[in-house]
């Protein structure tokens, strides 16, 4: 209070230092607008209740294993084993819910699978110094076979008011998804999340400072895990039952969601906010590309150059 | 009175290669102690065996008096120990508070506490002069005030030693000055520093106490009371030193190497320039105020534009690295690490990259030729170290001179300098400052960007002072000193034109 | 006794013993003779020589791989690529050339394209290799649902044909085809200054271009190598089955990526050698081999595949610290 | 009205197609079929739109798409479903907004369609089997190849095939093997097993281009041909020729799409249609294989040779109960 010079009340540092991050993510955040405006108007059902309970479903999904992947890459890792950690997380849902674990239960069984998968991989990929993407690549065959063991094919069941609850007419999938982000706000604003950045960035310095930086990389493995079979849950909740396959595709467009939202490979460069911001660009892609009739040529022709533009446009942009 | 903190009788090797032996150092409260050497002498292996990045081979550390068994950095931190690394441990994408803080958050609900952060982060940065807003991400911050954050860093940990290696290798002189006073006044509170620089008037300012280390071995460990620089420089290379600065002799018959006009780049606004050759032309300027995009500019590193150039001869500027080789520019960067070499390849590797850029590219290589050019070139410039190890081995001088080598083979018609000599010890300092004379003698240019006031002064026949992207100051041979480029450099000179 | 070691030529010959490279070949060797006890068959030469003729279509894609990976990107499209240049050339096969030869170059040349198009992406627009090559990959399958099954033409290209089944000498076409790939690539990488430039950019892109080299032209180039090589091994693979179809280059994505890093080259770049990358090809088919003849349920031998991967790695794998 | 159907939709319809993948050949034929058919029910003033999305083989994308379908209102959809399970969700809400679904080819579990259409895998495996353990002459040893791993279809059909195994406990199974419908794995795939096992007598393959692979993989090994199962894959038939293979072939006929918009239109119109309409199953053998050959160069070199169809065909298979 005594100085003129430092009149910027110091607690007002945690909000500046948010809004600079969005810088680097300012033109797809404009892309992803146009795009969630072209929805709406082709689409004016969007703004009804139902409708946008059913677009944030269809989000859903991709946002949470767009979110696994950015944690992993923050911390200079990678997962290819993205897709086979959803599909396991939907079959122990879609086998234990409906049966004697309950809801809880499985939910349960469904969390300690990630976490322990995630902190088994961390583990490896960390203190045995292994490249992370050739340990999640055998690990993608692992988890898929795990996979398969406990489901050979598709079935086992999710109790109906779970899927109601979830993937029904209410929001409840973007009432979580704002939880869910929360959450990954409060853990970045704890020392160990925050440390993330520099064990991913800088890891020698990091140490150096004092940083628990193997930690800090294991834990963001095991929360990786925890967001894909939690991915996992609700598409089985959404489609009811369990398939061991279900999740093939998540692998790749986790990664591409990732780094479409600016999140680098060295580790310690990019945002979350980013992440699902290129996530929503896969997902509303889809949607809108179906509305304005596209042939599937078209689509994958389309794909393409959206995918490129909205990484190439800001990089023009940044030259002139 | 016990000390802070020592080391007795350590050693330390790699891969079999003795890098200190049998060294031993104390660190008194109120005292500032330098720690002294050549490049690769050991002095960061000393400071990393005291601060537990490193463990020793044999030997202990001791804090307050008592040996510790395993020292670590989280011990380290606990006894109040702190490290000024050049840069190393800072996040490019975490802000300037962020940094600060890092390993050590004030929590709240185990969740970092910004507004303690803020308070504190910002009394330390006070402290150093730092006035960006804390929010700001070091990424986005010139060399110099990361150096600064990075002793912020330090000072933010209240610490009771204070290690700093070579923190104003990067720093202008009114940074240095603050960061001197700074000193001061902890040594004054009982703080124990330990300084690392090869800027010996600073040491001579500065500190207390010396310990000199040569290839490992500890040759002196005794008070700077009577001692001059020159003993000091005798105490490091173990003979009297000649003159740091070589004599200046002006060059022959000078021409236009390169000619600008209204030239923009990056922070750099409407710069009219000729660089001549047989000159030694100087960029002085506080930190960050648009030298580097001069420089980039001219290279054709960065997009430039320009009403008119010729660069040697040749019309308009080179747009491109590869054609501004082709026209016989060269550049040094400042940021070594980042811009100047490939830590993870061999030194031979790094020393060759140049040839391998404009060699035809399906041209089979020689390997025995590269091994002989670049054994050639670690002698010319007393290069350390195996050649075929990875150059981050290097200790931080020698990855200069690596950086710097390995132009030398293609003799380039005008040499860009950003900060040559940073980190450099005086001998090779000595060796630089000769190499570049004789190159402006044999007729080439020579464009120096440098923080070190001094070196402008004695090598420059031309100073520009730069300051707010513009050239604030042409100072000729006959009216340089290290005032007119400071007062130049903070606005006098603009003042005294307009008025 | 200091021992020969300590020898120049005795620290050089531990050098190559405890390289990268070595190791994996050591490995192969040594699944392969466990294999040869565990399993009737396994060490036949016949299947011995199968094997390598399958690491090569492997080995070809994994070639430009190797490339673009050192050169710090990747290559997502390799996969479309190869199944681009399987399924067009049939398309392609005109009679005015009883060689067949015309035909391939014509199709290598479009795949060399669609590689230098990749190349484009990343330098110039600087988009990221991974978006790059994915969108492209995305492309082909657009260009893909165009071209496939446009035409009842069966690859009755001569050249495709030896290729794929002729064996001079004993030793499959295809695999002589692989060993003067890898000799010109091995050559190109470690002993010319195009390859040191690669490993410059992928080591330090920004210094490497502060140096001088010529980073647009080198990312174009080397992404065109990759997009050669798939085209040679969408050549190689339509020989060996007769018959292109959708979805022929699928597995090849994968295999590539793991090939190149079970070499020992890092993903980061910068680090690694194509030495590394031969014996990873085939490790990969003998491991594939090997999980093929056990008896068990679909889900155990995903499972034994991954461990047995992840174990090898324990062996071969540590990365470098690097900072 | 049959199931779904709700009174208030007019002709002309619009039609979803709701592909799971439309790059692979078999695909490409069907969507072939589909196009053929709505253009004649265009003519007849009975649909004036074919939506077409392609899900790129996710089934997620799938169930998107399926919304996006149901959000624009279309009259009906017809799916391959990308996942045996997946789709039942938003497939019942499609059914309860009144739109006619037909589903084919991959199916979905659960009632809440207009009808379905396929033909009966377990069947398919039954009678390969059947056609196998005659032609090895009731015992021998024998490999498996079947599709993907996860999959219903190739489940089914594998499940199919273990009752007359069963019933043959001279018949040994040496190994089994499962890879993408595709003619490189497999014949990757067989080659690692012939020499494994010196001694083979036949090939239980479930479907695809597996056989093609394997009769490759004989081939290429210098072996002698074993008799083998298989579908109506373009190569297959032609190296069955070739080599004069003891041969069995069935087929999934790529027409199942048209039949499906067919069927679509005619429950819109108010039509009965059954829950559950079964395809019987072609076969192709030593009898009539020249047939087809014959037809051979209208079909793609990587693509199926389907059984011949017309409206006439639909009429029957939508009467039959
Ligand atoms: N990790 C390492 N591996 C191999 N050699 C090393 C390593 N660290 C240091 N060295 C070698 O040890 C010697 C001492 O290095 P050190 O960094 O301590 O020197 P220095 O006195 O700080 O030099 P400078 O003045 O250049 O900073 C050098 O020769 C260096 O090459
Ligand atoms: N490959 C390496 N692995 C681990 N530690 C290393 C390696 N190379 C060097 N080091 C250690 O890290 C120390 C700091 O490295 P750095 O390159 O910053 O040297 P420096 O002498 O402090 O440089 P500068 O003087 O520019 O600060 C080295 O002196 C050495 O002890
Ligand atoms: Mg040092
Ligand atoms: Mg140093």
């Amino acid at each position: 209070m005594s100085t003129v010079s430092s009149a910027r009340p110091a607690g007002a540092l945690y909000w500046p230092v948010q809004a600079r991050r969005n810088i680097g993510v300012r033109s797809l955040f404009l892309v992803v607008l146009a795009f969630l405006i072209a929805y709406g108007f082709l689409f004016p059902g969007l703004f009804s209740a139902s409708g946008f309970a059913k677009f944030t479903q269809s989000w859903f999904p991709l946002a949470l294993v767009a979110m696994a992947q950015a944690i992993l890459m923050l911390t200079g890792g990678i997962s290819l084993a993205i897709g086979p950690t959803v599909s396991l997380g939907a079959v122990i849902a879609a086998t234990t819910m409906a049966g004697p674990l309950g809801v809880t239960g499985g939910a349960a069984a469904v969390a300690l699978t990630g976490l322990g998968i995630g902190a088994a991989t961390g583990f490896i990929v960390v203190r045995l110094r292994l490249p992370a993407i050739v340990v999640t690549l055998a690990g993608s065959f692992i988890i898929g076979g795990a996979a398969l063991l406990i489901l050979p094919r598709p079935g086992g069941a999710i109790p109906e008011w779970l899927s109601d609850l979830l993937a029904g007419d209410t929001p409840t999938a973007f009432v979580l998804l704002v939880a869910i982000v929360l959450l990954w706000k409060l853990y970045l604003a704890t020392p160990l999340g925050l440390s993330l950045y520099a064990a991913g960035e800088n890891p020698v310095g990091a140490y150096r400072s004092g940083v628990p930086v193997d930690a800090a990389r294991v834990a963001a493995y095991a929360i990786s895990g925890l967001l894909s079979t939690g991915a996992g849950l609700f598409v089985a909740a959404q489609t009811g039952s369990g398939d061991p396959v279900i999740g093939a595709a998540f692998t790749l467009n986790s990664i591409a969601a990732a780094v479409l939202g600016g999140i680098g490979f060295l580790g310690g460069q990019g945002t979350m906010r980013g992440a699902l911001a290129g996530s929503l660009l896969l997902s509303l892609m889809i949607s809108v590309m179906f509305f304005l009739g596209f042939t599937p040529v078209a689509q994958y022709v389309a794909q393409g150059l959206i995918i490129i533009g909205a990484v190439a446009i800001p990089q023009f942009r940044k030259v002139q | 009175m016990a000390p802070l903190l020592a080391a007795r009788g350590v050693s330390k090797s790699f891969f079999g290669n003795p890098v200190l032996r049998d060294v031993s150092i104390a660190l008194q409260p109120g005292r500032v102690h330098a720690l002294l050497g050549e490049n690769g002498a050991g002095k960061s292996t000393l400071i990393n065996l005291l601060s537990g990045a490193l463990r020793p081979d044999g030997g202990t550390i001791e804090v307050d008096g008592r040996a510790v068994a395993r020292m670590t950095p989280a011990l380290a931190r606990q006894a109040g120990i702190a490290v000024v690394q050049q840069e190393l441990s800072l996040t490019a994408s975490l802000s300037i508070a962020e940094n600060i803080g890092l390993g050590a958050y004030p929590k709240r609900f185990g969740l970092v506490d910004y507004s303690a952060l803020a308070a504190r982060a910002k009394a330390a940065c006070e402290l150093v002069g730092l006035h960006e807003p804390l929010s700001t991400p070091v990424g986005q911050l010139p060399l110099g005030r990361r150096q600064m954050v990075e002793i912020a860093k330090a000072l933010y940990r209240k610490p009771r030693v204070l290690i700093l290696d070579e923190p104003t290798s990067s720093l202008s002189a009114t940074e240095t000055k603050i960061l001197t006073d700074l000193l001061e006044r902890l040594r004054s509170e009982g703080i124990a520093i330990l300084y690392i620089s090869h800027r010996l008037n600073e040491v001579m300012k500065l500190c207390h106490h010396v310990t000199v280390l040569k290839d490992g071995i500890c040759t002196a460990d005794r008070s700077l009371e009577g001692t001059d620089a020159a003993g000091l420089v005798r105490l490091m290379v173990g003979r009297d030193p000649g003159d740091l600065f070589p004599q200046w002799r002006p060059s022959p018959s000078p021409a236009t190497a390169i000619s600008v006009r209204d030239f923009s780049a990056g922070l750099m606004r409407d710069v009219d320039l000729d660089i001549r050759t047989g000159e030694v032309l100087g960029i002085g300027g506080l930190v960050g105020q648009g030298q580097e995009d001069l420089l980039l500019g001219l290279y054709g590193a960065i997009p430039a534009r320009t009403a008119s150039a010729t660069v040697n001869g040749a019309p308009g500027l080179p747009g491109g690295v590869p054609r501004a080789n082709a026209l016989g520019l060269a550049y040094v960067p400042a940021d070594r690490k980042r811009e100047g070499l490939h830590l993870i390849h061999t030194i031979t590797t790094n020393m060759m990259l140049p040839a391998f850029a404009r060699l035809p590219a399906l041209k089979l290589r020689s390997r025995r030729a590269e091994r002989e050019t670049a054994r050639g070139l670690a002698t010319q410039l007393g290069i350390k170290g195996d050649l075929a190890r990875q150059a981050q081995a290097l200790s931080g001088g020698n990855q200069q001179k690596v950086a710097l080598a390995k132009w030398m083979p293609h003799d380039p018609l005008v040499l860009l300098l950003n900060d040559p000599t940073r980190g450099v010890d005086v001998e090779t300092k000595r060796e630089i400052y000769l190499m570049l004379r004789a190159f402006a003698a044999a007729g080439k240019a020579v464009v120096l960007l440098s923080s070190d006031t001094p070196e402008l002064v004695h090598l420059c026949e031309r100073v520009a002072v730069v300051r707010e992207g513009r050239i604030a100051a042409m100072l000729e041979r006959a009216a340089l000193s290290e005032e007119a480029i400071v007062s130049a450099a903070m606005g006098a000179e603009n003042r005294k034109v307009a008025a | 006794m200091t021992g020969w070691k300590d020898s120049a030529g005795g620290r050089r010959v531990m050098a190559i013993l405890s390289s990268r490279p070595f190791l994996t070949v050591a490995i192969v060797a040594a699944v392969w003779i466990a294999a040869s006890f565990a399993s009737r068959g396994f060490g036949a030469y016949g299947h011995l020589r199968y094997l390598v003729e399958l690491g090569a279509v492997i080995g070809l894609v994994a070639a430009g791989q190797t490339f673009v990976v050192i050169a710090g990107g990747i290559d997502l499209s390799v996969a479309a690529i190869v199944t681009v240049s399987a399924i067009s050339l049939p398309l392609l096969s005109w009679q005015a050339d009883p060689t067949g030869l015309a035909p391939v170059l014509a199709v290598l040349a479009l795949t060399t394209i669609i590689g230098l198009v990749n190349g484009l992406g990343v330098a110039l627009l600087r988009v990221h290799p991974m978006i790059m090559t994915l969108a492209m990959a995305t492309f082909l399958q657009g260009l893909l649902i165009i071209i496939a099954g446009g035409s009842a033409v069966t690859a009755e290209n001569p050249l495709v044909h030896w290729l794929g089944n002729a064996r001079p000498a004993g030793i499959p076409a295809g695999v002589l085809l692989w060993v003067a790939v890898s000799m010109i690539v091995l050559t190109v990488m470690h002993a010319t200054p195009f390859g040191a430039r690669i490993f410059a950019m992928g080591a330090n892109p920004l210094a490497a271009a502060l140096s001088g080299v010529p980073v647009t032209s080198t990312t174009l180039a080397v992404y065109g190598i990759s997009g050669f090589t798939s085209g040679l091994a969408g050549v190689l693979v339509l020989g060996m089955n007769g018959q292109g179809y959708v979805g022929i280059g699928d597995p090849y994505l994968l295999a590539s990526i793991a090939a190149v890093v079970l070499g020992g080259t890092s993903i980061l770049g910068g680090l690694g050698t194509y030495a590394g990358t031969i014996p990873g090809a085939i490790l990969l088919v003998t491991i594939t081999a090997l999980i093929t003849v056990v008896n068990a349920s679909p889900g155990w031998r995903s499972i034994l595949f991954g461990s047995l991967i992840l174990g090898l790695l324990l062996l071969s794998g540590r990365e470098q610290a690097r900072r | 009205a049959a199931k779904c159907i709700k009174g208030d939709r007019k002709a002309p319809y619009t039609i979803g197609w709701a592909n799971i993948y439309s790059v692979p050949t078999w695909m490409k034929q069907t969507q072939g079929t589909i196009e053929a058919e709505v253009e004649t029910l265009k003519k007849q003033g009975l649909v004036d739109k074919l939506v077409v999305t392609d899900a790129q083989g996710d089934a997620n994308v799938q169930i998107q798409q399926i919304q996006s379908m149901i959000d624009s209102d279309v009259d009906a959809i017809i799916l391959i479903a990308g996942s045996s399970t997946a789709p039942a969700r938003v497939i019942a809400d499609a059914c309860a907004k009144g739109i006619a679904i037909i589903n084919f080819d991959s199916l979905v579990d659960t009632d809440q369609v207009t009808a379905k259409v396929n033909t009966d895998s377990s069947q398919w495996g039954d009678q390969a089997a059947k056609f196998l353990i005659d032609a090895i002459g009731g015992k021998g040893k024998i490999l498996i190849l079947n599709g993907p791993a996860g999959v219903s279809v190739s489940d089914d059909r594998r499940k199919g095939a273990d009752a007359e195994l069963k019933a043959h406990p001279d018949v040994t199974v040496l190994a089994e093997t499962n890879t993408p419908y595709n003619v490189a794995p497999a014949q990757e795939a067989v080659t690692s097993l012939l020499f494994a096992n010196p001694e083979i007598d036949g090939i239980l393959s479930l479907g695809g281009a597996l056989s093609a692979g394997a009769v490759l993989a004989l081939d290429k090994q210098g072996r002698d041909q074993v008799p083998i199962t298989g579908e109506n894959a373009r190569q297959f038939l032609e190296l069955w020729k070739e080599k004069g293979l003891k041969s069995w072939a069935t087929m999934q006929p790529n027409w199942l799409g048209a039949f499906a918009a067919y069927t679509a239109v005619q429950a819109l119109e108010g039509k009965d249609v059954p829950a559950f309409v079964k395809i019987p199953l072609p076969v192709i053998d030593n009898s009539n294989i020249d047939e087809y050959l014959a037809r051979a160069k209208d079909f793609p070199a990587d693509g199926y040779i389907y059984s011949p169809y017309d409206e006439e065909l639909f009429k029957k298979l939508l009467a039959q109960k």
